[in-house]
């Protein structure tokens, strides 16, 4: 008889203003897919689509379909917290094995963390803690924090904030703006350089991250102090955007596009070929999170049947990615990965991420989490 | 004594509209205001119904001062007004328009369950009014299908809804036909035995024909006040109002 | 025989499915005044509103001129000289008095009405000159509306009630400068429920019932036997 | 940082400006709920980030991006708005709620979900020195644009027969009609305009805060806003509604940070709490 | 804005079939209809609250989606925080609703038209924003852990029990509607909507009429937000975001203003469509506003005034 198909769910924005990075973890997880011809021990992969419209009740509801209409084996997805917060107790009540390829809330792999929720991507306090120390050692005393006022950018703030207080840095000032509403940082940016602090770390994303580094360019910002933070900041989505403004810009994050390892080497080009840009970080971790469920799948001979052990295949599986080395802390099931430390250069083909630093096996210390 | 102005006046910026309007106006009375357009007839209506507020003086109805009473409830103690011009519930049905306005009387307006066209009392009293401004045949008319004659039927109509004891008619008769206008005058002679009227007109016949007694306003000044007779031997009002022809 | 200056043969007109006009003909010519007489609701001001096409007669001819009219936008219709002063009066209220006056195209010819000519013959609009216009005495709207309509300076109105809501002084001068208008060779058709008044002006009569000219012809002919109507007018 | 300040709600209210004047003219003059301005504003930046990106001319796009979004607007006019002029508001908020959800697709079609930016034109590249504070010399045009704007709008809609005559056509455009306006030509004009205005607005703040799918339904809110709050038909009211929201939300940052989300709106409620009509209204 | 003319008969043969198509889908449908059909459900309530505020009353709330908020996080706190009955917390959140639509509704209701409009969204996005940065309401991750009722025994946590709870809460709310249009109070409203200066010369307090009315059309907001907690166990910001409101609205339109079950029928068919749309193509979107913009220039009156047509059709060729 025929096999049935590997279903994956992908719960992603695809429509509206984020659709992007729906677009980027698809696009790299096809990618992952077409290396073993979407087949795997006889089954086929098959890749269900479904818009979150970056809601969380309407992502609720699509997952609901693609769990008990569509019957998908894995589900993988969600750029925003909320979002996977939202499907948190439907895929641990239903035993669906949940693959999270963006979403940083910390409490995901902690306080409401589950064997059947596995991160590739990254903790809020992952990415922004190994900063304060970095910073503090690069000879920053005192920073202003300014990130968009919702969860995820408090948490980011609060990581960096903790670890550099305890590097002896000092948080002069801290403001959080109207999230995705902000478009003239005017009002901020004055205050900002009246703060006199040595340096501004940020995090934003989107549009809003074009404006804020475009705009504290405009305002000369750069002349007081050291504009540094989150790197998905000048992630490569906005730096074509960006352009000059963008030079200078201290940022960390899990993958920068200039690691010269032949795994990424290799996913540019091939991601290059195939959408004709250079892939993000968000691409990364859809083509890991691609890998993953290959790798699992393999080791399971394609035999879906036993969602528990499917999960914990999952939770076992390491590669080498574009970003580095991945293992999943059998802990939390949130991801190992280096972090890097960049720095935005001028080049013969505009401003690039040049890498500073890189710090190996960062983790999650996932307190109240119990699997 | 139902109604008495004392004193009334009132200005839109340099505009002196009602200049220390007294009169006093006794129960069952019907009482005529003419004057020039732009006199203040309209405003003095506004005034007493409360949908404006006179700068100076007071109004004393019943023996009670409402110059602080908002416009529902000058309406609710029996002040009821037809607009000069027309306003009426343009989406409804001359006998839902009726049909609201009875409501407001009947004190249901507030009522949340039984359906307004189960009440057999306000159903009733809705056919009364709209037999009295000769409104039967159109029950059933969208009321901005009506020619506007019928529309000022409609709104002398939704007036006396509300059951008033001070009637205030602006112009009633205005653009009705003369047959209409006939009946409009034999309706209103019939209601001024139990209601008190003040009317707001141009057609001298049918102030004649109603008014016991009429004021005559000039540019915010009561210039003249007296029985049909004696307005109509003046020489004053003549001149200012009704002119002389040639 | 000279062309007269309106001709309107059969006309008919729906409200939705509601056939209002059903047959309607008249005839005014150069100078002279022709009254429209009915009941409420008899279908005076639709067809006035027919004529000018600002509702669609269904059939019929509409000659202005021998020129038809039938189907010609209405915003074209006061540039060949008629002009329609509606029943509500048509005052734009969200402008000023002035405005209202001024949005009127005219060519500033000497023996031609504007501005000043106008507030020459109503007076009392001159006071609220830069008023808005929301606030206007019924008697104001009425002036300013015939004021207007002369500054077109048209060679027929349609006069839908113009007497209605104002002061017997103020009927008095506007019959007085309705004569010196049909004098200087305008022609007016008047729909009025002021018999006197229609009576006055008119050199013809015609009567319109259910939607039907009931009759037509001289007014000495109509004053003569006024019974008559009895039915389609009331006396 | 005061002068800043200053000069930030400044410009903050100018761009406010640019964007409400046109839509107070289609809505207080024309009375078409057009939610779609904000379409308008954005279709005005993704036209311009096009000629921008081709002809590498900021000016060349800041010439023809509005006449584009005109053009756009007239053709809108011709196929849907024509239709909707006298219809109840809230067909027409469904319609122009349409044309919103469009807008946001066919400009990710046609331009993709991807995050642009117009580079600042050399003319502004560098920050002036004011009183002893750098300044973009850009956000100073965006506030010259918006004073020109003004400037040529008031002389056009109040010092000649034209705002009369596009009131007076809404207004009761039957008597306009007898009064031998051509009612239909002066909204198809006016209603291009509008559009223009808003086409004007999105190229003009595009190398500011950017252009990207979405920009839309942000700046229609506020617009929205600015138009109510000044009174919607009235030049003086987006005038000083724009001054007044600018400024209040500017400074309402600066000084209250922690209720950025809310100064705008809580200001609007309390005006209209007070004013229900508006500040300036025509109505 | 125009209601549409009502026709009580037409409008409760509609809400029969629907109803009864509801059941049919019930018993036949499998998991997720049955979720979906309970998702209706509850927007056909939030719509019929709308309907009955912009269509009786003329108030065309952008903000109403505030009161889905109210409803649904009053809900979550009672029950997390105070650990309620959830059944309690339903009806306790419909008498906050109840509450606090009439204050609200007091203040406002003096605003017309887009003024009217702005307010209401100015009220709403500041509920929004304070629910997205308030660390006590979860902030923009919300609040999850929310269970439904067990009521007369049954566990409404299975699906096929909690969507006939929710079918009988429809039906009682439609009849609640239904006998308030027609009442007195639902034609003072209407007469408000076409001249209430009139009303007030009346001597109708168009004020408390006004203010009453935008309380029960937030108290049954409340009692959506509420049930939609619960549905989907958990509530986040967005649920009170304007564009739910504008969202409701559309519904209400496409369904025909004033009609009640129009608004129902407006909310199956737009929910529908849209969730079936985007599985379809990125660019739904583009599609559902198409669709739009074709009601409006095609049915005048919504669906609804496509019924009435249908039904004059058969009448007449009887
Ligand atoms: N709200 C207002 N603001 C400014 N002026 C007003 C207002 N209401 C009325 N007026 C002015 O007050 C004067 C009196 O108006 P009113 O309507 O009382 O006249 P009237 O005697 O009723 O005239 P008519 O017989 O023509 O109806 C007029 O000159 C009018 O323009
Ligand atoms: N918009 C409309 N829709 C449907 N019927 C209408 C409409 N307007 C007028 N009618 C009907 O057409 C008929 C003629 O109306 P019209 O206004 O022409 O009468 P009229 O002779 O001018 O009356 P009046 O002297 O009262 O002004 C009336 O029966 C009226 O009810
Ligand atoms: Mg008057
Ligand atoms: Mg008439």
């Amino acid at each position: 008889s025929k096999a049935e198909n590997l279903k994956i769910g992908m719960l992603l924005p695809y429509s509206g203003a984020v659709a992007i990075i729906g677009e980027e973890i698809t696009n790299a997880l096809e990618l992952a897919f077409e290396e073993v011809n979407y087949e795997i021990s006889g089954r086929k992969l098959e890749i269900i689509r479904a818009d979150t419209e970056y809601k969380p009740n309407i992502a609720l509801k699509k997952a609901r379909e693609l769990i008990f209409s569509k019957k998908v084996d894995i589900l993988a997805g969600t750029v925003s917290s909320s979002v996977a917060l939202a499907v948190r107790d439907l895929v641990v009540s239903t035993k669906t094995p949940f693959i999270v390829a963006n979403a940083g809330a910390n409490q995901i792999t902690r306080k409401k963390c589950s064997k059947y929720i596995i991160r590739v991507s990254f903790s809020n306090y992952q990415i922004n803690a190994p900063m304060g120390p970095w910073l503090a050692n690069y000879g920053i005393k005192t920073a202003f924090l300014l990130s968009a006022n919702y969860a995820a950018g408090k948490e980011q703030m609060s990581a960096f904030k903790s670890t550099f207080e305890a590097s002896g840095g000092k948080i002069v000032g801290e403001e959080y703006t109207p999230h995705r509403k902000t478009k003239d940082f005017g009002p901020y940016l004055g205050r900002i350089k009246s703060s006199g602090a040595d340096a501004v770390y940020v995090f934003y994303a989107g549009g809003e991250a074009i404006n804020f580094i475009k705009q504290a360019h405009s305002f000369g910002l750069a002349d007081v102090m050291k504009i540094t933070g989150a790197g998905w900041t000048t992630s490569p989505l906005f730096i074509p955007a960006q352009k000059k403004a963008a030079l200078g810009f201290i940022g960390i994050l899990n993958y920068v596009p200039s690691i010269e390892t032949k795994e990424n080497l290799e996913f540019q080009r091939a991601y290059k070929e195939k959408f004709g840009r250079i892939a993000s970080e968000f691409a990364v971790q859809g083509y890991d999170t691609g890998k993953m469920i290959v790798e699992a799948l393999k080791s399971l001979s394609g035999d879906t049947s036993n969602k528990e052990l499917l999960a914990e295949e999952l939770s076992k599986v390491s590669i080498i990615g574009p970003r580095g080395p991945l293992t999943i802390d059998p802990k939390t099931n949130n991801v190992i990965q280096n972090m890097y430390i960049f720095e935005v250069v001028n080049s013969a083909n505009g401003p690039v991420l040049k890498i500073l630093d890189k710090i190996e096996a960062v983790k999650d210390p996932g307190t109240g989490c119990s699997l | 004594m139902i109604i008495s102005l004392q004193n009334i006046s009132k200005s839109f910026g340099a505009n002196n509209v009602l200049k220390n309007i007294s009169i006093a106006i006794d129960k069952k009375e019907c009482v005529g205001i003419i004057g020039p357009n732009g006199a203040g007839k309209s405003t003095l209506f506004k005034i007493i119904s409360g949908s404006l507020f006179q700068d100076g003086g007071s109004i004393i109805f019943n023996d009670a001062n409402i110059d602080k009473l908002s416009i529902e409830k000058r309406s609710r103690l029996g002040i009821s007004q037809s607009f000069q011009s027309n306003s009426l519930f343009n989406e409804m049905t001359v006998k839902e328009n009726i049909m609201v306005a009875c409501s407001q009387s009947f004190k249901v307006g507030w009522e949340l369950f039984k359906s307004l066209d189960k009440r057999t009392n306000i159903i009733t009293k809705s056919y009364e009014i709209a037999e009295e401004v000769g409104l039967t045949e159109y029950l059933d008319f969208r009321s901005d299908n009506l020619s506007y004659g019928l529309q000022r039927q409609l709104e002398v109509g939704l007036a006396i809804a509300n059951n008033p004891s001070l009637l205030l008619l602006d112009e009633p008769t205005a653009g009705m036909s003369n047959e209409e206008t006939k009946n409009i005058v034999k309706m209103v002679k019939k209601l001024s035995t139990y209601y008190t009227t003040i009317i707001v007109e141009h057609d001298m016949d049918v102030i004649y024909s109603l008014a016991k007694k009429i004021y005559v306003l000039d540019s915010g000044d009561l210039i003249f006040d007296g029985t049909p007779n004696e307005v109509k031997n003046s020489k004053l009002v003549q001149e200012r109002y009704i002119g002389i022809k040639q | 025989m000279t062309t007269p200056v309106l001709e309107v043969k059969d006309l008919n007109t729906h409200y939705g499915k509601s056939h209002i006009l059903q047959g309607i003909n008249l005839t005014i010519n150069r100078g002279n005044c022709l009254a429209l007489l009915g009941r409420n609701g008899a279908g005076k001001t639709t067809t006035l509103r027919s004529i000018v096409n600002l509702t669609k007669p269904s059939s019929g001819t509409i000659k202005y001129f021998g020129k038809n009219l039938l189907n010609q936008p209405s915003y074209k219709i006061p540039s060949y000289g008629i002009t329609l002063v509606p029943e509500n009066r048509g005052i734009l209220k969200t402008l000023t008095l002035e405005e209202n006056l001024k949005i009127v195209s005219n060519k500033n010819d000497k023996d031609n009405w504007n501005i000043e000519k106008v507030l020459e013959i109503f007076p009392s609009l001159k006071s609220k000159y830069y008023n808005n216009c929301f606030d206007l005495s019924g008697g104001e709207q009425q002036m300013l509306s015939l004021a207007r309509a002369l500054m077109l300076n048209p060679k027929l109105i349609l006069l839908d009630e113009p007497s209605q809501g104002l002061a017997p002084k103020i009927v008095l001068q506007i019959e007085k400068v309705l004569h010196k208008l049909l004098a200087d060779n305008l022609s007016i058709l008047l729909v009025e429920q002021n018999l006197k008044l229609a009576i006055s002006l008119a050199s013809h009569v015609s009567v319109i019932g259910k939607g039907i000219t009931r009759w037509e012809g001289e007014k000495l002919d109509f004053v003569k036997n006024v019974d008559k109507h009895k039915e389609w007018i009331s006396v | 940082m005061f002068i800043t300040e200053i000069l930030n709600a400044l410009q903050f209210s100018m761009t406010l400006f640019l964007l409400s004047v046109g839509l107070t003219i289609v809505f207080g003059l024309m009375k078409i709920v057009n939610l779609a301005h904000g379409t308008l504003y954005m279709l005005g930046a993704y036209i311009g980030l096009s000629i921008w990106t081709f002809s590498d001319s900021f000016w060349l796009a800041f010439v023809f991006a509005p006449i584009a979004t005109a053009i756009l607007g007239a053709l809108l006019y011709k196929v849907l708005f024509k239709f909707i002029q006298r219809v109840d508001p809230m067909r027409q908020v469904l319609l122009t709620f349409g044309l919103i959800y469009i807008g946001l697709d066919s400009v990710r079609l046609i331009w993709g979900s991807m995050s642009h930016s117009i580079t600042t034109p050399e003319l502004f590249s560098n920050p002036i020195n004011i009183f002893g504070e750098t300044y973009p010399t850009y956000r100073l045009f965006v506030i010259l644009v918006g004073i020109t704007v003004l400037l040529i709008l008031y002389f056009v809609l109040e010092k000649t027969k034209m705002g009369a005559m596009v009131r007076a056509s809404v207004d009761d455009h039957e008597t306009s009609q007898m009064l031998g306006i051509n009612t239909e030509k002066i909204l198809f004009y006016t209603f291009s305009l509008g559009c223009g205005l808003a086409g004007l607005a999105g190229v003009t703040v595009a190398p500011i805060v950017g252009v990207e799918a979405g920009m839309d339904m942000e700046v229609l809110v506020l617009t929205l806003i600015v138009v109510v709050v000044g009174g919607p038909g009235s030049l003086k009211g987006a005038l000083i509604g724009s001054l007044l929201i600018g400024f209040v939300d500017t400074f309402g940052k600066v000084f209250f940070p922690e209720l950025a989300l809310i100064t705008i709106y809580a200001a609007m409620a309390l005006i209209l709490i007070f004013k229900p009509g508006g500040m300036y209204s025509r109505l | 804005m125009n209601a549409v003319q009502y026709d009580k008969k037409l409008r409760l043969q509609l809400f029969i079939i629907l109803c009864c198509s509801a059941i049919f889908v019930n018993i036949f449908g499998d998991y997720f209809t049955r979720f979906l059909l309970s998702e209706i459900i509850i927007l056909s309530l939030f719509a019929m609250s709308l309907d009955f505020l912009a269509g009786r009353g003329g108030m065309i709330s952008l903000g109403h989606a505030m009161f889905l908020g109210i409803g649904a996080y009053s809900t979550a706190i009672l029950f997390i925080n105070f650990n309620i009955d959830p059944f309690l917390c339903s009806l306790l959140a419909v008498v906050i609703g109840l509450i606090i639509g009439y204050l609200i509704g007091f203040i406002i209701v003096k605003t017309d038209g887009i003024f009217f409009i702005m307010i209401t969204l100015a009220l709403g996005e500041m509920f929004h924003s304070w629910a997205y940065t308030n660390d006590f309401l979860g902030g923009s991750d919300g609040i999850s852990g929310i269970l439904r009722p067990k009521l007369l025994g049954m566990d409404l946590n299975e699906p096929l029990f909690f969507s006939y709870y929710l079918l009988i809460l429809l039906i009682l709310v439609y009849a609640f509607l239904a006998a308030v249009t027609d009442s007195p109070l639902g034609r003072n409203l209407d007469a408000i909507r076409q001249n209430s200066g009139r009303v007030l010369s009346l001597g109708g307090s168009v004020k408390l009429y006004k203010s009453a009315s935008f309380g029960i059309s937030a108290a049954i907001a409340s009692l959506a937000g509420s049930l939609y907690a619960q549905l989907n166990g958990f509530v986040s910001p967005e649920i009170s975001h304007w564009t739910v409101s504008g969202e409701g609205l559309i519904m209400i339109i496409v369904g025909g203003i004033g009609s009640l079950s129009g608004a129902i029928l407006g909310a199956v068919v737009v929910h529908i469509i849209q969730h079936e749309f985007s599985k379809l193509v990125d660019w739904w979107m583009l599609l559902m506003g198409g669709g739009f913009i074709l009601v409006v220039l095609f049915l005048k009156e919504g669906l609804w005034g496509l019924i009435l047509k249908f039904k004059n059709y058969i009448i007449e060729n009887k």
